[in-house]
């Protein structure tokens, strides 16, 4: 099963809140792909920038096109921006395990921060139906863009918005919001919780699982070169011992398996050089 | 410009006694233990693998972050994260096994007796062609200093390995070294059977907004194309100082690129980084390569070996 | 993020008791003698320009091609093509001294004598700020060996440089050594006032075509950003080694790629490379530098100097 | 006078013959420039390709724009062909020294071969009404774009096409019409030799014009890092010994003055270079 393939660009516009929607031609990418799993774009043919991004898949249309919604966090994404439809991009993927969906009658409880929300996304579309979708934010500007929440609150049970700054939706951060719903929440055997977004979020949401003993998985952001299991330079340090690879392994990950403490230095890292980089 | 031909080049090469269908492998570290790239690249094509090292013990590695992107090139700070020798012999070299291609073990330590033990263990182990014995590492026995800068230290170290097994041995030097002519001496004068070059050059990059390095390990090796320029002329002093075959790499991208190598004096080369930007590399420098002798009509691959005219 | 501030930052410096307005100034040999930028750049505005490498007598300098670009970067030799330290007194100064910026004349030599031989004949030149010393010349009189390769040699350079003049001396520093903090500490303990690094990598490429060298002189110094992670590395070596201070350089093209250099330890830092590319580099980086620090909150340059917290 | 400008592309099309047209605005440097002035411009904004191209001027267009002719040649002109109109390019120029137009009762005799006759074009649309323009190259496919020779024939007295293979204009290479030309001119005092192209052409040229005495003025083609005089990287060697650099001092320079034999390598490098790089 080939993985690499020169993806035409169908639709690439502002998607709003300061995202790009990008629909990208890969059908047999499209068919393979499940919730979770990612894609490398190459923006360049030449030297620089070298190596491919990361971007997790939002949805699958019409099973022959990928949609991805990505923001720019620096040169990469920069120049991605200025690919035109009708260009055509390496795309190296579907990589990495995704999710695995919740058995019958479980109720998903996604939580998503920052750019996190393409892989839930992708999630509520393929068993959204009894998910509760948690979603947060600074403020209103910093949500996921308009058509994304909309496309959720169509396809999950309940979209439960938070905005620091009480913009939009219940006032406080989506990890309260959790709290609140897990509160009122009789059956949390039922629960099974899917987290994307900052490190220290994750960490947060991996931790209010294991005080209620609700099943976690977290889907990781670290650093990609190669996107294959090669590099070795996607680690994720695990409490066990020893690493495992975000783009093998992972992303996806039981929040239990992963030594959290260690990794926080590298979401300082990252979340800084986004903000530098923007 | 020379008449085209028709007949398929000869590609083949021998280096170090080991016949390679082709003279382009892939760089250690860069293509795991090859199966990570099964999906893209049938090994039976390639010259040869060159596996990540592999130490007596296994190795965690870094903490995160362990790479960070540079103009042209990437830095890396993996900590040579490996499973062990017996796991590699167990799990790992059975599927090379299946290829019709050469297999390189590269190895390392942090002690002479390290890289001895590491050596002995796989030594007569069936499916391995040759060593590259990685010296850019740290003897933490004398405080540290790295075997590779160091004439002595690369000298006895190679002796040692020399003399611990049978298999054709690749001496891999550090480019981190004020005379890379010093060090093709040393291992030649340790029985090498040949030379690969170059590693990465020691780099360090910083974010300027946390004020710390992007790399958790502070400094990394640079790896990629930026680098490539150094490595040819590495290879070219290398090449003129020893007569042993030497497997040259550093930024290679095209068959041109490898070419470059080829004319300043390598056998073979090695494709590194590029693998990751594009996991068909090997194979696109592979036709890339043939192309190139294909429209300067060259029969023979070896025959351009360093062939480069100077002045 | 922090916090926003209104008021401009304080980037004056003092480097080898030099004061500078700022800490940006021209990398040798790639900003001319000051003239050639005229219509893009205010002097007045630079913190210093460090001009092209000067000897006792006019260098013809090397045939062509001289130079060839590289991945991010690019080769050249040009072969210290100048004309001689007595036009430069004469012709190239007058101009310099009409603009308020410190002059740091970069010197050379193939001989210990020629270096003091320039050197003494710019002691005490009106418009002369300090002495930047290229110490990556061959030693004609000893067997061609660079003395910016060998620490002895280094040090009796620059001992005997140091006793020549009163100005200011800054030693520039070759990357091509396998331990810089070795030669840090040889400027250091020959008395230099302040250390500049780094100086091209040695490298090469070759034409696969006509199987020569892209340089007519075979290989040649390899510059811009590619190098970046190999300069920081080593500055911020140098700056663990010695209390000098140190120009930073090596690939830098914006205001973060200054502030680089600064956090790993230098004092100020010179842009070269990207000079060509854009001829408005240097303010570009200035102005960038500003816009950091006032991003940062950061009231004063000095405050950021080698401040990567490492580990 | 500032020479660096962002220049929109106005208009970015195959010209025919394997070359692209491309006019920049420019209004500042449309006004400055002279023939035999070059620009040098930057085919991206990224670190690879790092350096500027530098092109020759072929003419000014409403006082406001730049016309350019360029050929691929390698990874910098390949990109280039990407950038469409509406796009902005970085400019530097006009640089160098151009051709000094020659004086009333002169008759300019052009030559140009391979990629070198935007130059010449450039001067025959300001000084052309008298003067004999000779053209050369291997066939047809490797003559300049129909438009130009168009434009030629307008604006020049003759245009002189020679081909290798006879596939147009007179079989043979273009030194032998112009070696044929001056056999039949008695007032050789009034001509003046203007060449741009191949560095093999030029120093045949100049042969051509010294054994008739004839002022000649070549336009030489060197790699070039800066085009301000600062990297002295594309010096020329001089007769009277030492360099002078083609982007400052050049790239016009009296036949005379150049030291030919030193350079053949240069030329073969350059031009073997473009060959491999197509
Ligand atoms: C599995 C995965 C899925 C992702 N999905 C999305 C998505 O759907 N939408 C979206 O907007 N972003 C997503 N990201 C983050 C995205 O990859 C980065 O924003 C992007 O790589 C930034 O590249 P740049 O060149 O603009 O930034 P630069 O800072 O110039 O990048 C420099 C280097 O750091 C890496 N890098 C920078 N930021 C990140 C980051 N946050 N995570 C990992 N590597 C980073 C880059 O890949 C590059 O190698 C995802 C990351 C991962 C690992
Ligand atoms: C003054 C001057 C005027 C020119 N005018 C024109 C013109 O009007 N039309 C046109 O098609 N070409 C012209 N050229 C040649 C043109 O600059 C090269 O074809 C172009 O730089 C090739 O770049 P590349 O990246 O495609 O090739 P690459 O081979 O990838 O370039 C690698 C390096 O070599 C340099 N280089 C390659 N070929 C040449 C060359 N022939 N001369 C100088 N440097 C070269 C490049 O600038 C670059 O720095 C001119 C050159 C000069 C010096
Ligand atoms: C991520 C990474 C891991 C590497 N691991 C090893 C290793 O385990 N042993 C070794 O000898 N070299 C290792 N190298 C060095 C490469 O084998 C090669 O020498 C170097 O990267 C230069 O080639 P390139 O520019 O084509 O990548 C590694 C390089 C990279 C980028
Ligand atoms: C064309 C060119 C000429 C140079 N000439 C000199 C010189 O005369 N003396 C010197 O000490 N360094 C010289 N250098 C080195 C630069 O000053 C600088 O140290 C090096 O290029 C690294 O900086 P950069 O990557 O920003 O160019 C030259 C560099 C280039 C590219
Ligand atoms: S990105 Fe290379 S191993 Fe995960
Ligand atoms: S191109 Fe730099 S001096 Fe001419």
């Amino acid at each position: 099963m080939t993985k690499l393939h020169k993806a035409l660009i169908l639709s690439h516009k502002p998607a709003g809140r300061g995202y790009y929607r990008l629909v990208l031609k890969a059908p047999e990418a499209a068919v393979a792909a499940v919730p979770g799993q990612f894609v490398m774009l190459r923006v360049t043919e030449n030297r620089d920038p070298l190596l491919a991004r990361p971007f997790g898949i939002s949805s699958i249309i019409a099973r022959k096109s990928i949609e991805l919604f990505y923001r720019v966090a620096g040169r990469g994404t920069a120049l991605l921006t200025r690919m035109k439809a009708g260009h055509a991009l390496s795309l190296l993927g579907p990589l990495g395990k995704g999710f695995l969906l919740p058995v019958k009658d479980v109720t998903p409880v996604l939580i998503a921060g920052g750019s996190g929300f393409p892989p839930l996304h992708f999630f509520a579309m393929r068993a959204g139906d009894r998910a509760h979708f948690f979603v947060g934010a600074r403020d209103k500007e910093c949500l996921p863009p308009t058509r994304v929440l909309t496309s959720l609150k169509a396809n999950t049970a309940k979209v439960h918005i938070a905005t620091e700054d009480g913009s939009m939706g219940r006032q406080g951060m989506s990890t309260d919001a959790l709290k609140a719903f897990l509160a009122k929440e009789e059956r949390k055997d039922r629960l099974v919780i899917y987290a994307c977004g900052p490190h220290a979020m994750l960490a947060a949401v991996s931790r209010i699982a294991a005080e209620h003993s609700i099943t976690c998985y977290v889907s990781t952001e670290e650093r990609m070169a190669c996107g294959l299991g090669a590099c070795m330079g996607c680690s994720v340090p695990m409490k066990a011992g020893g690493y495992k690879r975000a783009c093998k392994e992972g992303p996806v990950f039981d929040a239990r398996d992963i030594a959290w403490g260690e990794t926080v230095m590298v979401n300082v890292r990252n979340s800084e050089f986004k903000v530098r980089s923007e | 410009m020379p008449a085209k031909i028709k007949t398929k080049p000869n590609l083949s090469v021998t280096l170090a006694g080991i016949k390679l269908k082709n003279p382009v492998l892939t760089a250690s570290g860069t293509f795991g233990y090859g199966e990570e790239f099964a999906d893209f690249v049938d090994l039976n094509k390639l010259g040869g693998v060159i596996v990540k090292g592999v130490s007596l013990k296994p190795i965690a590695g870094n903490p995160p972050p362990r790479i960070w992107e540079t103009p042209s090139g990437m830095l890396n700070a993996i900590g040579l994260e490996n499973p062990g020798v017996d796991v590699f012999i167990n799990e790992k070299l059975p599927y090379l096994r299946r290829f019709d291609t050469a297999v390189l073990v590269n190895v390392f330590g942090y002690s002479l007796e390290e890289y001895v033990g590491v050596v002995e263990r796989l030594d007569g182990v069936s499916g391995v062609s040759g060593l590259e014995v990685n010296i850019s590492c740290p003897n933490v026995k004398a405080g540290g200093i790295v075997f590779g800068t160091n004439v002595k230290a690369a000298f006895e170290l190679l002796s040692a390995v020399r003399k611990a097994t049978k298999l054709p041995v690749i001496a891999k030097l550090s480019p981190n070294v004020t005379d890379i002519t010093e060090f093709a001496r040393a291992a030649r004068d340790a029985g090498c059977d040949g030379l690969s070059l170059i590693n990465t050059l020691l780099g360090m990059a910083i974010d300027v907004r946390c004020r710390r390095p992007r790399l958790a390990n502070c400094t990394g090796g640079l790896s990629g194309p930026a680098i490539r320029p150094v490595a040819v002329r590495m290879v070219w002093q290398a090449a003129k100082a020893v007569s042993l075959p030497i497997i040259g790499m550093g930024g290679i991208v095209t068959g041109e690129d490898a070419l470059e190598f080829i004319l300043a004096g390598a056998t073979a080369v090695a494709v590194g980084t590029a693998n990751f930007v594009n996991p068909r590399a090997t194979l696109d420098v592979l036709d890339d390569l043939e192309r190139c002798l294909r429209e300067q009509g060259v029969g023979d691959l070896q025959s351009l070996i360093g062939k480069v005219s100077v002045g």
